[in-house]
């Protein structure tokens, strides 16, 4: 039997070792994995590269793990925010790295390494700083810069339902980066509001398929 | 005319300005700040679709207050509300609707546009940190770009410039310039002054602006 | 007022000139555009080019346009098929080209044409006649093949509804092509069981943002 | 053994032997053909979760007869079911999980496999035509290559050779080959016979083999 329920998120991270590459969804703070986050924080685990849309919001999101410098490598498009403060110290301490990607060739990379395409050309950022020492070539007249796909060993992702397969369905806007981290995550892992039976989401509405998902584990206040 | 006082036009002035230039059916990505309040003074009889590179299209305003869904917030983070026929989708999907030439007209704020129609929007320049997001995939890909912006910086030095020292958003992409004192087109043959505000000459306005302003006779004034 | 439903199949496809290019959805015989592609044989255009999984099914799907001597060339990945009879005589008679894609290869192509992606590096075909004269290169120690987006003049694609928005959801394994299809042509036409009001359709449902449909026509039987 | 008369394996029973290489849990796709049948003698106790390209996973056996819909079919256009857990998708996503390494069995047809594990299948030496489909996608893309095949052709040429004469369909994918008289094993140094049809010995089957078989003992009995 397939079953990809697992009882805790402390479980659920259990094996994620120093140095991982981590695929964190969310947009600001919609579709955050904060359950999953919070249990990598217990579970003590360091030199992580992480990938993620912001920098952290004031104490939550990604913030904790930079904040008790768990994190030697940020993949991001908008580090610079006011509730970015904690990355922005830690960066000008020289205490994380940064890589900055344009937010669709961020989005795309992240799909084209779950779908085994190893590069693409984009128009986005040519002529910019992010196109600085990348292959250029111009396709049907437009001028384009050569992105790689990007793959994680775990992809954190947040979704409203699953099921026992890893079927997800997302809850409105916090759908965001997390159905494409999951098609990059070596080990997807989908925290989610409630686990359902096999059945209970229609075929017709699932979003991410099963496929993509290793994990399904059921959010808990930690903090509680 | 030579009796009306200079005035140059307020925040909001600028975005109903913007706003009247929004085609009926129109798909529109609005940027956070300026652009965000054109949104407030749609022409009535026009319908206009908002996209919102977080992965929503067909938003409307703000929820009353208690209602906020911390799952439906626009690209700003702000807490937003869904029109019939409004729909959710993931990044990816979202930047491909950029990228790929499906929005009809975003607005940007700028802090330099050149003759060419080259942004600088994302980047003070000499800092340490700056925050893309998506706009440099919005800038180079949606059909219209317009940028808003005051027409010159606190120290009143041009914006409008012949060539950027800030770091660079997208090349040849802006096709009009609304400031606080001209509506600006940029042309094939370099930039076209359309309108001023009350009380400003053509003169004025080319006083503050580097590069050189064209104009078939004395522009008309922006209504207000 | 933003409303992209059309009358008639005949006036949705009346516009399509001689020498175009098209999209057709389908996969063998589900989410085929029957109604559209009747409609386009009375019209009478000829020359044109099809991008299609399939080469006709017996006297159905894209065989009659084919069998009247309309399409110049066929884009397809599985053109061999006793069902496709129709197809065969032509080609061998020398009366239609044939440019043969991995269908996987095709489906990326399309979709990066509609996303504003010029081209990609796949691991598909290597070392087969699909990637004769192509440029080769290895990436995270993968042999990639270079294929390029893939945008045409029309797409025609079958949903099950849709609404004034241009919004489609499909019926079960009809999807297929379809939502990529209409992400790739610069003008999409849905032909859908129903049409319904805006707002019929759930957000979180939606397949096919509007965004990426100009024309939603109502299904007739054009053969009854 | 000796007194067993050489008994060539049935369609059905290659297909019961390649079912039993399923594990538990599997993702599998199965080719048009011979390989479909595996989808009959899935080993009790075992959820096998079937992947079809053209858009579901988690599809069921064929409907009762008169419940055939039209718009539910697998990639050999068979009418099938859905079962609890199922999702329909569309081709992009449905060839990101093949490319992108998602699928962990693929079962196909073969005409020529060489020691390699290089694969020939979608057209006969010297045809006008061939049909490539989904095949050079699923045999690059999946995590295991299964070729179910008979052991030699028609006029009794090997079809596991030292060189592929055939068009290829992909370079080194093979994993498994199940024949007639069969199973072979792609090893990295070569092909490891690890089971014979009743009454075959290791030598008969090196008969018909091109290539040179390696076997550490005389190989087990297949169990049909």
């Amino acid at each position: 039997m397939l079953n990809k329920i697992v009882n805790s998120l402390a479980t659920a991270v259990a094996d994620v070792r120093d140095g991982a590459t981590i695929l964190v969804g969310g947009f600001g703070g919609a579709g955050v994995p904060e359950g999953l986050i919070t249990a990598l924080l217990r579970q003590g685990t360091k030199d992580l590269t992480l990938i993620h849309n912001n920098a952290g919001r004031d104490e939550t999101s990604i913030a904790p793990l930079i904040k008790h410098d768990r994190v030697a490598k940020l993949i991001c498009t908008f580090p610079e925010a006011k509730t970015a403060y904690i990355f922005r110290d830690k960066f000008l301490a020289g205490k994380i790295k940064l890589e900055l990607v344009p937010q669709g060739t961020l989005a795309e990379r992240i799909r084209a390494g779950g779908s085994g395409i190893e590069g693409f050309y984009t128009p986005t950022g040519v002529g910019t700083e992010v196109a600085e020492g990348k292959d250029r070539r111009e396709i049907n007249g437009v001028m384009c810069i050569l992105e790689y796909g990007l793959r994680a060993d775990f992809a954190f992702v947040r979704a409203r339902l699953g099921d026992r397969w890893g079927n997800l369905v997302y809850n409105q806007a916090s759908r965001n980066f997390n159905p494409m981290m999951a098609m990059a995550g070596k080990i997807a892992i989908a925290e989610v509001d409630d686990v359902v039976e096999l059945g209970g989401l229609n075929p017709e509405h699932v979003v991410t398929p099963g496929i993509f998902v290793q994990r399904v584990v059921k959010t808990e206040n930690l903090n509680g | 005319m030579a009796n009306t006082p200079r005035t140059p036009l307020k925040r909001e002035q600028i975005a109903r300005r913007i706003a009247q230039d929004f085609a009926d059916g129109a798909i529109v990505n609005l940027g956070i700040g300026m652009p965000t309040l054109a949104a407030n003074y749609i022409p009535a009889g026009r319908e206009i679709l908002f996209h919102s590179e977080n992965g929503l299209l067909g938003f409307g305003p703000a929820p009353e207050k208690g209602k906020e869904d911390p799952n439906l917030v626009n690209a700003g983070k702000e807490f937003v509300t869904m029109l019939p026929g409004g729909c959710f989708f993931h990044q990816a999907d979202s930047f491909s609707m950029t990228r790929g030439k499906h929005v009809d007209v975003a607005v940007l704020g700028g802090m330099q546009v050149n003759p060419r129609g080259d942004l600088a929007n994302w980047k003070i320049k000499g800092a340490e940190l700056g925050s893309i997001g998506g706009a440099m995939d919005i800038a180079r890909g949606a059909k219209q770009v317009f940028v808003a912006m005051t027409h010159t910086t606190n120290k009143g030095e041009p914006k409008i410039v012949n060539e950027l020292t800030y770091p660079i958003t997208a090349l040849k992409c802006v096709t009009r310039i609304y400031t606080d004192i001209a509506v600006i087109d940029v042309g094939p043959n370099g930039l076209v002054l359309r309108e001023v505000a009350p009380g400003y000459s053509a003169a004025d306005v080319q006083a503050v602006t580097e590069p050189k302003l064209t104009y078939e006779k004395e522009p008309a004034v922006i209504a207000i």
